[in-house]
């Protein structure tokens, strides 16, 4: 199999599961249609009804998380060709990848003893 | 190889129809998922293009980063649900017509520039890693590694900038 | 042939239409990267179809994309840093009343 | 058929999902499965399946009689339950709001599971049929009503305009306690539910923080002043009362106001810490309207068909005619919203949607864009920014284009943003009222906790009980015998404790002396409540951090031990203990409630919370009949929810060696008073505290009494305790109070 | 052809997981449990809840389904029974796995109901914690095997298995895994005792049934990374190679749902904390271990 076609697999397996949802939906749409009554479509809050609407500005603890998260994360786009390679090249891809590693470290050092490793 | 022209083609307006919709739905999370989407699409069309590596890379990666992008949406927009339907824009006529005048320009010079032969074969996929890796540590090194100063800056830079420093530390962690 | 290159090409400009557009008509910070986002994916698809069509032997046209990702990402913590710091300080991370940076 | 069978006719698809669905009963049980521990059922072992949300059961179970403020959750509860749905009511006959039980059987582990056997047969046979009805009641009924926003009391059933300013009134849902359109006067009929949450700026006038230099600055933490960035102080809480009457005290006869949040209310001019307007001044006794309101609309909600507009009910429910579902309308024609504009047409002016300060009075095109105008209502200069407030609930829905800005030009966020109650990390986000309980599965039944979250923080918090009973003396005077029983009922977490209170506050009364073996007995059987509360207790507290095997562990050996005798307590003794020992090597479990929910050592605590925190008092101490037993409390000294978890693991150890030293459980029995006339006071270490009661006997009646219980004192420990915790922590901290919403006073 | 195998695969092991949850839960093995309880949930009936944001939540079950399915494509379940043998396959199931974050995000979104929005961004703090230990290890792993390619992962593991070679990576890999298929003690965003059913609760009959089903595929395709990576994939003696796979992936499910049982709820500020401040030094040192190690033993 060509990787094209394996990318077209896998995007028609994306459809086939839609299709498979949409087709149990169906069947339980045949045994019977939703009842509308009073109090039934609020979002359930355990015996009281709760109207009001929650879509308001949330206040995320872990932002200081997320922000070293973001610079963080993109290590792995290097990580990955790197490792593939890793054996072939030896002492040098370890050095390289150490140092590389070894300043993002230090980002994190440096957000951990500011206090961005906490819940805010 | 019309099929792939096709695959690029569907993903291309995929990702286009998303960019839209990041401006044009009131609700900012679903702004920030149109804009995951676009980018879900643009991987997409990295894989059309046999770019597997890059197009993986990008399905993944703009997935967390646009789901933060979400949370930091609903923390700092006036009305995230988008209920008062309030208009958040400025100097619209203006910025329209750079758009499209930035759009125009660019797809004129795609059009008429020669961009000289094209070539139908791409490397096989396995084999795109291992020279990307090969790069990384050959002749890219530098640039990988100023990569990794970029990314300290900006964690220094964000930390600095955004977190306040603990209140007599008593409150740590709790 | 080159019919793929150029759609890629179109696509490209079309995100850089969009994400100009945003990045000047948006009033909120949040909303001005996700502009300057769609701009650099525009950039991002360029760069992959050049790599695809014109040099597909040359590893260093993927190295540019990783670059901008790692761009993005960067844009994306430094942006989200000043944003969280503005706010605290002003209450607001709408532009127009960012009228001190502005001088 | 049951009550709640879905609409339509078998069929063979039917069918197979009827047989499947009563053989998967979810249910879920009202008050609580702490209840249903408590009355020595197994609700698993009977062969349902619990689920922690009403959407995901199919089996409301209902345990016992319920006091009619849980009655109504109960029936809200039901409502959000998915059709086909049954009630199966034990011990009792469902009582209004709640629709009658489809099966109703006795209050015991047999009858229940031969109870789920007859509700899997009636679901097989009954999950389909014809005529289902639909079931509503009046808690669920969703009310329209307009208001104005300068004047509060301004409160009609259409849209129109304020008859004390004019301006136009503002649409908002509120929960219709009854049918009638006037559900602003039931409030104070039934505050309990009809109880909406305070408005942002009522909350903050609660609040118990104020700077000293900014005295309208008020929050309910301590924090920093957003104005002066002074530390503030705590200040005495107010009534939450609304706030133009808190401010009809005052001496100044002009106050300030926001025009369109009539909430905000100062002393001098300034700003409204939500939309920034500039404040109005207004004198603080409204003046008398100028006009009488329409007074004449009685009816709030009908339902109409879509097809047949004749066909008219109070109730949803289906079309006679066409069978489709019948559709809320508000009874009179839905007037437009334009229509009080009506008398003056001519004044429609025409504005840009892009350039709001471009206005003409006839159609045309913007000079600066070019777009075509719009028309639209010249409006009072604040009008437009409703819109951009519908984020907090109050319209937003209401068909503006969301682009006339009005004279506001830009929505300025600063304003918004500005007086905002700022986090511990100096962020100002919005709060949000999410109400945790009655019926909530990591609480005791009955409790209902008001958070306000930050995040999924705590800002503030509201605890009150709706299973107390408002005045659990009204059946006095009683006959002794009476009485106890009646005492006895009061709390069924801890009847023994309670019955034991009775009667020694009889026997006190009566001068009445106690044998010692007697005394012994009782002791055996105050210790074996301990004992069986504890383990409760235990299985609520697995429930809600999670740990399952302790969930299932405990509730099982709570069984065992609730009618046990002595030697059968002996016999489930290692059970107990190896439970203990496995809980104290729980991995995580110290960091989990280590340094979280701490109280220090202060008059309000009692019973085992205090001796968490190093206060060593037990009414145990002084009783002669525990100390010849050999009894020494158990203490700690953190006073975290670690601390309590240990003192209760402690007791349950103690109280078995308690039970084995008495070698005897008899139930409290009181003898015969006679005609004795006197005043009885006992006090009873009940599981949860040192419980006191006092009583007046006349002639052998009990005439007065007076109850003091632990819990009444700890659910005012909530609010300070879990402030600006998570919501996790927060809940096993109230968790960790064990409090019995039985027994509150209110 | 072997696309139908591996989803008749997924979905008697996802139907398994579900027995095994139910044995888990209740304390005895009841094979048609999951059958009927599927059954009832599509006779229910489904509920939208008022004023929702219909888009997110219809969609959030169905990306969570997707998601789990097609980061199962890349799994080697025998030498060359694999649906997808991608190049990139081990960065592939990350990718797959990372819009399970993206469905709750929106079935919590959705509904506009406080728990259920609190179990979402729950979720996004979450990720942030285990993602980096699921691709840190995942990482080590490709070193050793020189390709991310499933098949040579499994191939590079033929003498020694991974969970000897690297175990600090094995030990991440699975709280990760853990985590991120919100079992518990890691169910922050459907916490029972927390938010009463928190994403979930919103979901009624068939909706429900394709959120459950998705997290049952979910769990098993886990897994199946877990025996694949660390685990030696279909490598064991006497038994065929189908055998052995079967046997390791059921046997890491009940580990996995077992786990859950005697550990209480973690915080989320606990797991982001021990996550960052442990979990990532730990994948870093593992990856410098697994460095030296491929250097002196070629």
């Amino acid at each position: 199999m060509s990787t094209l076609e394996q990318y077209a697999l896998l995007l028609g397996l994306t459809v086939g599961i839609v299709g498979f949802v949409l087709s149990l939906y169906a069947l339980a749409r045949a045994v019977g249609k939703t009842r509308k009554e009073a109090g039934k479509d609020v979002p359930a809050s355990s015996g009281q009804l709760s109207r009001d609407p929650v879509w308001v500005r949330y206040h995320a603890r872990y932002y200081g998380y997320a922000l070293l998260f973001l610079a963080f994360d993109m290590e792995m786009a290097y990580m990955y060709p790197w490792a593939v390679v890793y054996k072939e090249v030896g002492l040098v891809a370890l050095l390289d990848m150490g140092v590389f590693l070894a300043i993002l470290f230090l980002g994190l050092l440096y957000g951990w003893s500011q206090g961005a490793l906490r819940r805010q | 190889m019309t099929a792939q022209a096709l695959f690029i083609g569907f993903f291309g307006l995929a990702a286009v129809w998303f960019g839209i919709v990041v401006f044009r739905t009131h609700s900012m999370v679903r702004s920030a998922l149109a804009l995951l989407f676009s980018q879900t699409a643009l991987g997409a069309m990295f894989l059309s293009m046999q770019a597997e590596f890059l197009g993986v890379l990008q399905i993944m990666m703009m997935a967390t980063e646009m789901s933060i992008m979400a949370i930091f949406m609903v923390m700092f927009m006036m009305d995230p649900g988008g209920l008062g339907k309030m208009d958040m824009t400025h100097q619209r006529r203006l910025s329209l017509g750079t758009g499209v005048v930035a759009f125009a320009t660019a797809v004129t010079i795609a059009l008429f520039v020669d961009w000289g032969p094209i070539t139908s074969s791409a490397p096989d996929a396995t084999q795109q890693t291992v020279d990307l890796g090969l790069e990384l540590l050959g002749r890219s090194m530098l640039i990988f590694e100023t990569a990794g100063i970029t990314i300290l800056t900006a964690m220094i830079a964000a930390t600095a900038v955004a977190i306040q420093p603990a209140a007599g530390g008593s409150r740590h962690g709790r | 042939m080159g019919v793929e290159l150029l759609i890629a090409l179109t696509t490209g400009a079309a995100l850089f239409g969009i994400g100009l557009y945003g990045a000047l008509s948006q009033t909120n910070l949040v909303m001005i990267m996700m502009g300057v986002e769609l701009i650099l994916a525009g950039a991002m698809i360029n760069l992959v179809a050049f790599w695809r069509y014109l040099h597909p032997d040359n590893p260093a046209g993927q190295m540019f994309v990783l670059i901008i990702m790692t761009v993005m990402a960067v844009e994306m913590a430094v942006g989200f840093g000043v944003a969280i710091a503005r706010f605290r300080a002003k209450g607001s991370v709408e532009m127009e009343e960012a009228t001190e940076l502005k001088g | 058929m049951i009550g709640g069978a879905r609409q339509g006719a078998w069929s063979r698809l039917r069918r197979l999902t009827a047989a499947a669905m009563a053989r998967d009963l979810t249910t879920f049980v009202v008050p609580g499965p702490d209840i249903a521990g408590a009355h020595g059922l197994d609700i698993e072992a009977a062969g349902f399946r619990l689920v922690a949300s009403p959407r995901h059961a199919s089996v409301l179970l209902v345990i016992g009689e319920i006091p009619p403020a849980l009655c109504e959750a109960a029936a809200v509860v039901y409502a959000q339950m998915m059709r086909p749905r049954a009630v199966l009511s034990l011990g009792a006959q469902t009582r209004p709001p709640l629709p009658s039980a489809d099966i109703t059987v006795g209050l015991s582990q047999h009858e229940l599971i031969d109870g789920m056997r007859r509700i899997g047969a009636a679901m097989a046979e009954g999950a389909f049929g014809h005529d289902a009805s639909v079931f509503d009641a009046p808690v669920l009924r969703l009310r329209i009503e307009y208001t104005c926003p300068m004047h509060p009391d301004v409160v009609r059933d259409e849209p129109g305009q304020c008859p004390k300013c004019g301006m136009n009134l503002v649409r908002r849902e509120v929960q219709a306690g009854t049918p009638h359109p006037d559900g602003h006067k039931d409030a104070a009929t039934e505050p309990a539910h009809q109880h909406q949450p305070p408005s942002k700026t009522e909350r903050h006038a609660a609040g118990a923080y104020t700077c000293p230099m900014h005295p309208e600055v008020v929050q309910d933490g301590p924090g920093q002043c957003p104005k002066c960035g002074m530390d503030l102080e705590p200040r005495e809480p107010q009534p939450a009362a609304p706030h133009h009457q808190q401010h009809t005290g005052h001496a100044s006869a002009v106050e300030y106001t926001c025009p369109m949040h009539p909430e905000v209310v100062q002393d001098g001019p300034g700003q409204c810490p939500k939309c920034g307007m500039n404040l109005e001044q207004r004198e603080s006794q409204p003046a008398a309207p100028h006009h009488q309101p329409h007074a004449g609309h009685a009816s709030a909600v009908e339902y109409t068909c879509p097809m047949h507009p004749e066909v008219a009910q109070d109730g949803p429910g289906q079309c006679p005619k066409c069978g489709m579902d019948l559709e809320p309308r508000e009874s009179q024609p839905a007037a437009p919203h334009h229509q009080q504009h009506a008398g003056h047409a001519s004044a429609v002016e025409y504005t840009c949607p892009m350039h709001p300060e471009m206005v003409q009075d006839g159609p045309g095109q913007c000079p600066k864009c070019g777009m075509d105008l719009e028309p639209r209502e010249p409006q009072p200069a604040a009008s437009h920014h409703q819109q951009h407030t519908g984020h907090t609930g109050h319209d937003g829905h209401d068909g503006h284009d969301g682009m006339n800005h009005g004279e506001m030009g830009f929505m300025s966020m600063i304003e918004v943003t500005k007086d905002l109650p700022r986090s511990r990390d100096g962020l100002q986000m919005e709060w949000v009222d999410a109400p945790f309980g009655p019926y909530f599965p990591g609480l005791p039944s009955g409790l209902v906790l008001s958070l306000t979250l930050d995040g999924d923080t705590v800002a503030a918090a509201k605890a009150r009980s709706l299973a107390a009973p408002t005045d659990w003396t009204h059946p006095l005077p009683l006959t002794p015998r009476a009485f106890v029983e009646h005492v006895t009922n009061l709390n069924p977490m801890s009847p023994l404790a309670y019955r034991l209170l009775a009667c020694r506050a009889l026997e006190q009364g009566a001068h009445v002396d106690v044998p010692p073996k007697t005394t012994r007995g009782r002791i055996g059987a105050l210790e074996r409540e301990r004992l069986f509360s504890h383990l409760g207790w235990l299985s609520l507290f697995g429930r809600q951090i999670g740990l399952d095997w302790l969930v299932g562990r405990a509730a099982a050996l709570q069984i065992d031990v609730r009618d046990a005798e002595c030697t059968q307590i002996t016999a489930s003794k290692p059970a107990i203990q190896s439970l203990i020992n496995r809980l104290q090597s729980t991995p995580l479990l110290r960091s989990r409630t280590k340094h979280s929910g701490h109280l220090a050592p202060d008059d309000a605590l009692r019973g085992p919370i205090a001796r968490a925190s190093g206060v060593d008092e037990d009414a145990r101490n002084t009783d002669t009949g525990f100390t010849e037993l050999g009894f020494v409390p158990a203490i700690q000294q953190t006073g975290d929810n670690w601390a309590r978890l240990q003192v209760r693991l402690a007791e349950i150890d103690r109280s078995l060696a308690l039970i084995e030293a008495a070698d005897i459980i008899a139930t409290p029995e009181t003898g015969d008073i006679g005609q004795a006339t006197g005043n009885g006071n006992a006090v009873v270490e009940t599981p949860r505290g040192p419980a006191s009661l006092q009583i007046t006997l006349q002639k052998g009646q009990v005439t007065e009494a007076r109850l003091e219980t632990p819990s009444t004192a700890h659910l005012d420990l909530i609010e300070s305790l879990i402030a600006q915790q998570g919501v996790g922590i927060a809940l096993t901290t109230v968790c960790s109070l064990d409090i019995s919403p039985w027994e509150v006073q209110q | 052809m072997t696309t139908v195998l591996l989803l008749m695969l997924l979905a008697v092991g996802a139907y398994l997981v579900a027995v095994i949850e139910d044995w888990v839960y209740r304390g005895h093995v009841q094979l048609s449990a999951p059958l009927i309880a599927g059954i009832a949930l599509l006779g229910r009936e489904s509920v939208v809840p008022r004023k929702p944001d219909r888009i997110f939540f219809e969609t959030g079950p169905v990306l969570l389904l997707i998601s789990a399915v097609l980061a199962a494509t890349v799994i080697p379940l025998t030498p060359g029974l694999i649906v997808t043998d991608l190049a990139t396959g081990a960065l592939f199931f990350n990718a797959a796995l990372v819009y399970v974050l993206v469905a709750l995000l929106m079935a919590g979104w959705g509904p506009d109901g406080a728990y259920a929005m609190i179990g979402g961004w729950r979720f996004l703090g979450q990720l942030i914690a285990y993602a980096m230990l699921i691709v840190m290890p995942i990482t080590a792993v490709a070193m050793r095997a020189e390709s991310l390619l499933t098949m040579q992962i499994v191939a590079s593991q033929s003498d020694i298995w991974n969970i000897l070679y690297q175990p600090v990576g094995f030990v991440l890999f699975f709280v990760a895994a853990m985590a991120l298929a919100f079992l518990p003690p890691f169910d922050l965003p459907t916490a029972k005792g927390e938010l009463a059913g928190g994403v979930e609760a919103e979901y009624t009959g068939a909706r429900l049934a394709i959120f459950r089903l998705g997290r049952l595929a979910l769990v098993i395709t886990l897994a199946a990374a877990t025996v694949t990576f660390y685990l030696g994939g279909w490598h064991g003696p006497w038994l065929p190679t189908w055998a052995w796979i079967a046997i390791k992936i059921l046997a890491v499910t009940s580990i996995m749902l077992l786990a859950g049982r005697y550990v209480p709820r973690i915080r989320e500020s606990d797991l982001l904390g021990w996550c960052w401040k442990l979990g990532i030094p730990l994948a870093l040192l593992n990856i410098f271990l697994v460095g030296v190690l491929a250097l002196v033993f070629p």
